[in-house]
């Protein structure tokens, strides 16, 4: 394990060069100057990373670099060159010729970057023959199965035929980074490639184009709003922030000691699995009060050993869902949970873990009775609520609230969000709307908004805030426990950080039971004192959480462990090679 | 995919079923519940001069004394087994999907509705490959183009057609376009079999007039369509595979563009097969439509019912027929199932 | 190159809050103000919206219209007409001036006369704008509520409930519409359910367009309400203990009312000509009631004698059309939360 | 009409009208195609099934019956000449008792014999059974002394105890009445004389393919919908033909046409006859009579038709004779005029019977209507005297199809509001209207239908042909009523029962005349128009003429020049 000769390559010709990139978008509100006087350089074969929180102006600059605003509105000044081609000003002809063959880009969200009604071989061969018009549609084909299988799709010869929707989203970015491939450009730029997918994914993902880089000598553009996620990956790093570079260097500099205050918060909102729940905990109290943050932590919160009565107890659940398909239809049964139990008491927190697909959202559903178990037991405060009916369910469902994973479909786009939170007092048979109006802005005050956001509509707030409504209207009822379900999945890392915070500062205000769902090991610590591991719908691994990431017992667990991005780029090559031998120990069974 | 087939098949036999139930109900149940007479209902199926013997033997050959379940099931299995009826001497035989006899022209409506079918099948389906070809060509480029003058012109020119009745524009096109101005034929039929020439000549105009008034709807959905996908990512996927304009636009943005249309293309031609009875009115064309009209200004009865049946199974067997291609043309579609 | 570029002041000190709260002060209205604004921006539609509310109450105060412009819509001019030709003479004294090719448009009569009879074509529009209006909107209104409500509840308790309703949208949208039509509309009594003369066949025409119309929208809301479904949103409402009717009305229907309203626009056009289908085939309101079909199919026996009398209430569902259509266009793009002003 | 001034701008120097009254474009030259065309579909071609003036004209081509009218324009036109009979019928002295010759080597198209029996089959199958054809007229059944005889359809023989037309031999018919009838020869002159031989008979299916007796056969069958070819029957002999010229080589009909497109192609050229004989719709006749030049290539004949409103003698107030008298003064008739075309279009009425029938009498006009100008004055008095000072409430029935009627209704409408009468107009489907509607009492009872917009014309042109399914009492009937305001007069209902056994002609007119009157005091009727048809006239059709018996050309001397 050697640290890549960033050196010999330095004195290459640079291979993308920007200089003074500004791109502006005339809107009815004025121009949006979304990113301003950029300059970069990226060394034939070398690797940039480009990070920033959302709406900084990475995927604007990536499109720019492809050419991709062209016949836009937007506004473009400056110099791109890429590979000898000057993206500014050539002609279309020259520009198309640049795309796919010069440089190839690699989408964020891999669900809807393929077509969906052309086959993959098909979408790969029309990438190969536009740049190589004198291959016949057997060669391109040819290419187009090599590609595959060089991504790692199994069997990419049968495959070939299929469509996009039949594959996971993981698979779904190897496509794209297979067609991306298959006229070996010279430059892959890849803007934020993971973000849609779980960690486990995500590290396979980035593995593979760490790997692609090496063998095919290209060089990598790799945006993320996760700092974590390109130190593995780059040499260089260049931070936005408003469509300005606030920060560029040598990767290990910039993580090692950050210059500018915007990195540096960057850094710190990277949840880190290596700290635990009560160091958290600690430093969160102590930024609440204005203290140093204390070196010693406290012991974690002795749970469910003073013999009093569990809030929830979870008895062999088993959720079955009908699966159709085949010839003639005929169905399968699917256990999405299989035979899950657990306790959690007054005030815990439970943090469940897993890939996606394990089974998580469906235990959180059972939970919260929008689903009925098949078989098993779900006890509430003593009552047997797992076959109750909705209407003896309702006056109980005061007790249990929920935050959903998407901040942008969890509320109702056509109700003011003083009325999306006021609504479940409503629905309880709250009839007095001056309480309710009173008690939403209180609430709103709590969770960091402002009491005037009353009369505003969802889409008006950013992803962050929306989750903040989201959660105030969980509490409005005051609930006993609050099932939150990838409650920050979405968001970005220095959003994913202050709702964290928010929530834990919640818990603590209202003494809340939490069961917090993630697929992401370092936000589960951050937050839980114990942990479920899940894995097909069944528990693999459960414990004090701190224990569970210390001496993780079962291979899967420390599957998930070795995935989670670090901040270290020597520690994420270690990891790299962790995931390796895991992977070599336990053969490409799992294609995602 | 066999069993979604089968069960799609099974699914418009009983739609069909359905329909005849309330053809009849509405055709022979809702006149009584409306105060007609056995009698009063008889006298309009008799002609001119109705005599109290002829208005008996009315009612007699019509079933209308019968319990109205009776006369269900007689409609029923003449369309199943066939039926048969008495002319002088003579007993006609109306085989299998007798859709019963005209009292008016004296025919087996089932035949006589096959006998115009060439022309309702000529003049829907040259005019439904106009309208696909012109509406979704005009609907591409206006999106393409979008605010352009032609995108404005043509957008104006799809609400004129939409909002026209096509009497209003098939009567002023003949006025014009073919006795003042000599520009087109006379509106005719002739077999294709016969003369192809004569065949397209003749439709010409039908053909434009009707394509005219249905273009309109699908140049607006295209347009729809093509400025939603073009915002899809997938368009910028394959800008960024390098691909020329032309392509990413009639490759890549104009099939899902298209995939809502065929579902109301389906209805369209299936509605036009059952009779484009303005158009078929207007410019003299002896199909289906201008049956079912002269049949109601008649109140010739079973052709109504026949006629209506008639278009209802070009209806179902069109959805039939979409709703099984619909899987080829869009795969996600057949995950769903 | 391992110093920090040149930091611009506002980044000197972190602003997370700030950050979070995106403090995007152009989103700051609720989506009817947005939709308010971009639509006062869009000239075209607001003509459209202007003209439609010019034409309502055009057809409310078609009395007081008439009145002031001093010509009942029954009331004939036959001295203006040439007995022969039935056109509008040229010159009312002269029995051998011809035929006025306006129509006799003038002060008096501003877009001319019948033919044949020689009644105001200004009046018997105005009147005629109340029929044509009423049955499009009533129709309109009927297929709209029935569409919706059964739309809604197949899309979002699917199941055989979703069957069944689906089935039965089949089913209509299999009959000839217009066969249909004819058919009831011939049977039809003079007196029934307490209605008689034009409030039956009124009535019957609302009833036939809305009862054979409405899957249309049925489907439109039925799709929409399967994608609401999914949406966390209803999870979210029943996770409070929402009942079904609180979700389906209180939660999905608001979002509905955006392709609602823009379906209906699009609808209230074709059943003005609908109304004008019916009237050609022989089906529609008594005379001597004016209506544009009814008008506009009288008015093709006459096209050479009286041009205007062809274009004038064709001009008038065209331009009707129009404006529906501009301001449905605009309403929806107004409307949609991804078009960007 | 002017007729006379020649010249002008037409073709062949024909002028304005010049073919109501006279041979325009006689000629020989035989050959070419003649094409007709009809904006409906032909209401049947089986001469036993019909009903409409233009298919009994029409089906001559290739029926012939026993006998017919003349073919020469004018007044000459109306008389009857032996057709298919060798002679005019003889009648026996107490006038019950006709018998025809036929002439003898008639030949079918097929080459076989034409018979007595078969005309008797004829009548029999168009009259008499359960399943007799529908739609003809049944004055046979009613005339003829024959009780038990149910049609010609079940047993073994067709004719089997069918006693009242005797055929001795092959070649003579004779028929007993059950009392004397005077226009019997009329009723021998309906296509339903036209010989069916009874093997070829398939009831209403017979339309398909007729039988030909006269010069021009079908080429194949005939489809309802599909239009009309017909070719020469070389069988025929034009020698016992005294009024077939049978000129052109081809006749061809196509149905379903728009009437605006017939009249467009007859002005172009593209086509020869309007089959349905009425006319030209109000757009072409409206460009037309407004160009001199055109003006020569029409006519501006009678159609025969009375258009007229029955006012309703069972409907309150008008069951009232004051007041139908007050609706009489109030209608002014201009209005009416008008919405035919004016003076081209109709001549005012002021009495029942049209003025080319025997008894009519242009000179009654009780109730001053000649002028066509209301008399509100006259109008108030009768109000005032039948209690309704004020005016009352009334509906009136139209065919909402028929454009002209409803302006018409409309005119009315606004003549009676002007004295107060509010008149509710109701439109009905004209299919229905006789049947169902105007012609069912009950339903002029229930819906109050005081008033019913209508026309008539004549089965054959005399006095009773005209009048009595309209006027007689005892012509009031259950459906398919046409004596619709119902009058049932005592001394009106015997005036007929003896004018049919009147063999004087002079007598019968003034019996005529004195049954129009006293229609005329009962107000029963409100005259409206006779009209006129404006008919256009192609260049190239030679021997045209209008004759008055059918109320349009004589379809059978008609040729053309045109060779296709
Ligand atoms: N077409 C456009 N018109 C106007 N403004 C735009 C347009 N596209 C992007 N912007 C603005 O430019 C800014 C940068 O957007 P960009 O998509 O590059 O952010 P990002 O860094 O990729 O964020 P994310 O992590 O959410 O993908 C944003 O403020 C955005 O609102
Ligand atoms: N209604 C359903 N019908 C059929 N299968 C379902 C249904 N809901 C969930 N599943 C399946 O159950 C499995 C578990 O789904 P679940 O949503 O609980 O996963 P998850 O752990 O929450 O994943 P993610 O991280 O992607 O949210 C998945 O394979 C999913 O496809
Ligand atoms: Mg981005
Ligand atoms: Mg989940």
């Amino acid at each position: 394990m050697t640290t890549p000769e960033t050196g010999n390559r330095n004195d290459a010709l640079p291979v993308v060069s920007v200089r003074d990139l500004s791109i502006t978008f005339p809107t009815a509100d004025g121009d949006v100057h979304a990113v301003k006087n950029l300059s970069f350089e990226v060394a034939q074969g070398g690797a940039l990373g480009v990070v920033g929180e959302s709406g900084s102006g990475k995927s604007v600059t990536s499109l720019a670099l492809m050419g991709l605003h062209r016949g836009t509105r937007a506004r473009i000044s400056g110099e791109i060159r890429i590979a000898g081609t000057d993206v500014v000003t050539a002609d279309d002809r020259t520009i198309r010729a640049m795309r796919g063959n010069d440089i190839a880009m690699v989408f964020q969200d891999p669900m809807s970057s393929l077509h969906p009604q052309y086959t993959i071989g098909n979408q790969l061969v029309e990438a190969y023959l536009t740049h190589r018009p004198g291959a016949g549609k057997a060669e391109a084909r040819r290419r187009a199965v090599e590609v595959l299988d060089r991504v790692g799709i199994p069997e990419p010869a049968r495959r070939i035929n299929s469509y996009p929707h039949e594959f996971s989203g993981g698979m779904r970015q190897r496509v794209l980074i297979a067609m991306g491939l298959v006229c070996e450009p010279k430059v892959l730029l890849a803007d934020e490639p993971t973000t849609a997918l779980d960690v486990t994914v995500q590290a396979q993902i980035l593995d593979l184009l760490d790997e692609l880089r090496r063998d095919l000598g290209m060089a990598l553009i790799l945006v993320s709003h996760d700092l974590a996620v390109v130190a593995g990956s780059v040499d260089e790093v260049l931070v936005m922030r408003k469509g300005e570079a606030v920060e560029r260097g040598d990767v290990r500099r910039v993580l090692g000691s950050p210059q500018h205050p915007y990195t540096r918060q960057l850094l710190a909102a990277v949840p880190r699995v290596e700290v635990t729940r009560a160091q958290r905990r600690a430093q969160l109290r102590a930024e609440r009060e204005g203290r140093p943050v204390p070196v010693a932590a406290e012991p974690p919160r002795p749970a469910g050993q003073t013999g009093e009565e569990p809030l929830l107890v979870v008895r062999d659940v088993r959720q079955r869902f009908r699966i159709r398909g085949g010839l003639f239809g005929s169905s399968t049964d699917f256990y999405a949970v299989d035979g899950v139990s657990f306790d959690l008491y007054r005030g815990e927190t439970l943090g469940v873990v897993g890939e996606s697909g394990s089974g998580k959202s469906t235990l959180s559903r059972m939970v919260m009775r929008l689903l009925e178990p098949t078989e098993g037991s779900i006890v509430f405060q003593g009552r047997d609520i797992t076959h109750l009916p909705e209407r003896k369910m309702r006056p109980l469902r005061r007790d249990i609230q929920m935050v959903f994973q998407n901040p942008y479909s969890s509320l109702n786009p056509r109700m003011t969000v003083g009325e999306s939170i006021g609504a479940p007092l409503r629905i309880q048979g709250e009839r007095n709307s001056k309480l309710i109006r009173s008690r939403v802005q209180e609430l709103l005050e709590r969770v960091g908004l402002e009491p005037s956001h009353y009369n505003r509509f969802p889409h008006a707030f950013s992803g962050g805030q929306r989750q903040r409504i989201a959660i105030a209207r969980a509490l409005i009822l005051r609930p006993k426990l609050v099932i939150c379900d990838e409650p920050v999945s979405a968001l970005d890392v220095s959003t994913q950080d202050q709702v964290l915070r928010l929530l834990a500062e919640l818990q603590e205000d209202f003494d809340l039971t939490l069961i917090f769902v993630a697929h992401d090991l370092a936000v589960v610590r951050q937050i839980s004192d114990r942990v479920l591991v899940m894995c097909k719908g069944k528990i693999v691994e459960t414990g004090d959480s701190d224990e569970v990431y210390e001496n993780p017992q079962h291979p899967y667990t420390r599957q998930l462990l070795a995935a989670a991005p670090v901040l270290d780029p020597d520690e994420a090559r270690a990891h790299r090679a962790e995931r390796a031998r895991l992977r070599g120990g336990q053969p490409q069974a799992e294609a995602v | 995919m066999l069993r979604y087939i089968l069960r799609r098949l099974g699914a418009s036999v009983v739609l069909l079923l359905v329909v005849t139930l309330m053809t009849f109900v509405i055709f022979y149940v809702v006149p009584r519940l409306a105060g007609r007479t056995t009698e009063q209902l008889a006298t309009m199926y008799v002609g001119r001069a109705p005599t109290e013997a002829a208005i008996q033997a009315t009612i007699q050959r019509l079933n209308l004394d019968q319990p109205l379940v009776l006369q269900f099931w007689e409609f029923v299995k003449g369309i199943v087994v066939g039926a048969e009826y008495t002319f002088g001497n003579d007993v006609v035989q109306c085989s299998a999907p007798c859709f019963g006899y005209s009292f008016q022209t004296y025919q087996e409506v089932f035949p006589a509705i096959l006998d115009r079918l060439p022309v309702t099948f000529s003049l829907g389906l040259g005019a439904a490959v106009l309208w696909l070809l012109g509406g979704v060509a005009v609907g591409v480029v206006s999106a393409v183009k979008k605010g352009s003058i032609f995108d404005r012109i043509s957008m104006g020119l799809a609400l004129a057609a939409v909002s026209l009745p096509i009497f209003f524009t098939g009567q002023l096109a003949l006025a014009f376009l073919v006795h003042d101005w000599d520009l087109f034929p006379n509106a005719r039929y002739t077999p294709f079999t016969e003369d192809p020439v004569a065949w397209a000549s003749g439709l010409m105009l039908p053909w434009l007039t009707l394509a005219f008034l249905h273009a309109a709807q699908y140049a607006r959905q295209t347009r729809a369509g093509m400025l939603e996908t073009m915002g899809e990512d997938y368009i910028r996927t394959a800008r960024a595979k390098g691909l020329k304009e032309s392509r990413v636009i009639l490759k890549h943005a104009l099939r899902p563009a298209l995939t809502p249309i065929l579902t109301i293309f389906g209805l369209d031609v299936g509605m036009v097969l059952g009779g484009a009875v303005l158009t078929e009115q207007v410019y003299s064309l002896n199909g289906i439509g201008r049956y079912a009209v002269t049949a109601i200004v008649q109140s010739d009865l079973p052709v109504i019912l026949g006629v209506t049946l008639f278009g209802a199974f070009f209806i179902v067997l069109c959805n039939l027929a979409v709703d099984l291609l619909y899987p080829l043309v869009d795969p996600r579609v057949r995950a769903a199932r | 190159m391992t110093a920090p570029l040149d930091a611009p002041e506002s980044a000197q000190h972190a602003e997370p809050e700030a950050i979070a709260r995106g403090r995007r002060d152009t989103e700051s209205r609720s989506l009817t103000q947005i939709a308010w604004r971009r639509l006062r921006q869009d000239r075209v539609a607001l003509g459209g919206g202007a003209f439609v509310a010019l034409l309502i109450l055009v057809a409310v105060f078609a009395p007081l219209l008439t009145a002031w412009f001093g010509h009942p819509p029954n009331q004939f001019h036959q001295d203006l007409i040439d007995p022969a030709t039935q056109g509008v003479l040229k010159d009312p004294d002269d029995p051998w001036s011809g035929i006025d090719p306006t129509g006799g448009m003038s002060a008096e009569h501003l877009l001319g006369l019948e033919p044949v009879n020689g009644r105001d074509l200004f009046s018997r529009i105005v009147y005629g704008a109340r029929i044509s209006l009423l049955v499009a909107f009533l129709s309109t209104l009927l297929c709209v509520v029935i569409g919706t409500v059964l739309g809604i509840v197949a899309g979002y308790l699917g199941g055989w409930v979703d069957t069944v309703i689906s089935r039965a949208m089949d089913i209509f949208l299999a009959f000839p519409l217009l066969l249909f039509a004819i058919a009831l509309a011939g049977v039809i009594p003079d007196d029934a359910f307490g209605l008689s003369d034009n409030a039956l066949r009124i009535a019957v025409l609302v009833f036939i367009i809305g009862f054979f119309s409405w899957p249309y929208i049925g489907r439109i809301v039925r799709g929409q309400t399967l994608s609401l479904r999914e949406r966390e949103f209803v999870e979210a409402a029943r996770s409070m203990g929402a009942g079904t009717g609180y979700i389906l009305f209180r939660e999905i229907l608001p979002n509905l009312v955006a392709p609602i309203l823009v379906y209906a626009t699009l609808l209230i056009p074709t059943n003005i000509l609908f109304e004008a289908a019916l009237s050609f085939l022989g089906v529609g309101v008594n005379p001597p009631t004016p209506t544009w079909g009814g008008m506009l199919s009288e008015s093709l026996a006459y096209y050479t004698v009286a041009p205007h009398f062809v274009i004038i209430p064709g001009l008038a569902i065209f331009v009707t059309v129009l404006a529906f259509n501009l301001f449905g266009d605009g309403l929806r793009d107004a409307f949609d939360p991804r078009s960007s002003d | 009409g002017d007729g006379g001034e020649g010249g002008g701008g037409g073709g062949n120097g024909a002028s304005f009208d010049q073919g109501s009254t006279e041979i325009v474009n006689p000629s020989d030259a035989t050959g070419g195609t003649l094409r007709y065309a009809i904006s409906s579909n032909m209401e049947s071609t089986d001469p036993g099934n019909t009903y409409y003036g233009y298919v009994w004209n029409f089906s001559r081509y290739y029926a012939r019956t026993l006998l017919t009218y003349a073919a020469a324009p004018g007044q000459a036109g109306t008389e009857l000449v032996p057709d298919l009979a060798a002679e005019m019928p003889e009648v026996n002295d107490d006038g019950t008792e006709w018998t025809v010759k036929l002439q003898e080597g008639l030949k079918y198209e097929d080459g076989s014999e034409i018979v007595a029996e078969d005309v008797k089959y004829a009548i029999a199958r168009s009259n008499f059974g359960d399943q007799a054809l529908p739609n003809g007229p049944k004055y046979f059944q009613q005339l003829l002394d024959e009780d038990d005889y149910d049609g010609p359809y079940g047993g073994d023989d067709p004719l089997e105890g069918f006693d009242a037309i005797e055929t001795p031999d092959d070649h003579t018919l004779v028929f007993h009445l059950k009392e004397p009838f005077a226009d019997f020869l009329y009723v021998l002159a309906q296509p339903q004389t036209a010989p069916v031989p009874a093997d070829a008979d398939k009831g209403e299916q017979y339309q398909s393919r007729v039988v030909s007796s006269g010069p021009y056969k079908f080429e194949d069958d005939y489809t309802p919908g599909n239009g009309l070819v017909l070719v020469r029957n070389e069988e025929w002999d034009p020698d016992t033909d005294p009024i077939r010229t049978a000129l052109p080589d081809r006749i061809t009909v196509e149905e379903g046409v728009d009437q605006n497109e017939i009249d467009q192609r007859l002005v172009n050229g593209e086509l020869d006859v309007d089959l349905a004989g009425t006319g030209l719709g109000p757009a072409m006749k409206g460009q037309l009579v407004g160009d001199e030049d055109a003006r020569n290539n029409l006519d501006n004949p009678t159609t025969g038709a009375h258009f007229y409103v029955n006012i309703n003698t069972k409907v309150e107030p008008l069951d009232n004779l004051a007041c139908r008298q007050a609706v009489q003064y109030a209608v002014g008739r201009e209005g009416i005029q008008r919405a035919y075309g004016g003076d081209l279009g109709g001549q005012i009425a002021t009495q029942v019977l049209p003025p080319d029938i025997p008894g009519a009498d242009p000179e009654l006009d009780l109730y001053e209507a000649a002028s066509g100008k209301p008399n509100a004055d006259k109008a108030k008095e009768k109000l005032e005297e039948c209690g309704h000072p004020d005016g009352f409430d009334v509906n009136i029935g139209v065919r909402s199809d028929r454009p002209a009627e409803v302006d018409a209704v409309e005119a009315i409408q606004q003549s009676l509001a002007e004295v107060g009468i509010n008149a509710q107009v109701k439109g009905y489907p004209s299919d229905t209207y006789t049947n169902t509607q105007a012609g069912s009492p009950d339903f002029v009872a229930e819906n109050k239908l005081g008033l019913t917009y209508y026309g008539w014309m004549a089965d054959w042109p005399s006095g009773y042909g005209y009048m009595s399914s309209i006027l007689d009492g005892d012509a009031i009937k259950e459906a398919g009523n046409s004596n619709i305001s119902e009058l049932d007069d005592p001394e009106i209902n015997k005036l007929f029962d003896e004018v049919i056994s009147v063999e004087d002609p002079e007598e019968q007119a003034r019996i005529y005349a004195e049954i129009d009157r006293l229609v005329m005091e009962n107000a029963a009727i409100l005259p409206g128009v006779f009209q006129k048809s404006v008919i256009y006239r192609p260049d190239n059709l030679t021997n045209v003429f209008f004759n008055p018996s059918w109320h349009m050309y004589d379809y059978m001397t008609l040729g053309t020049t045109e060779t296709e």
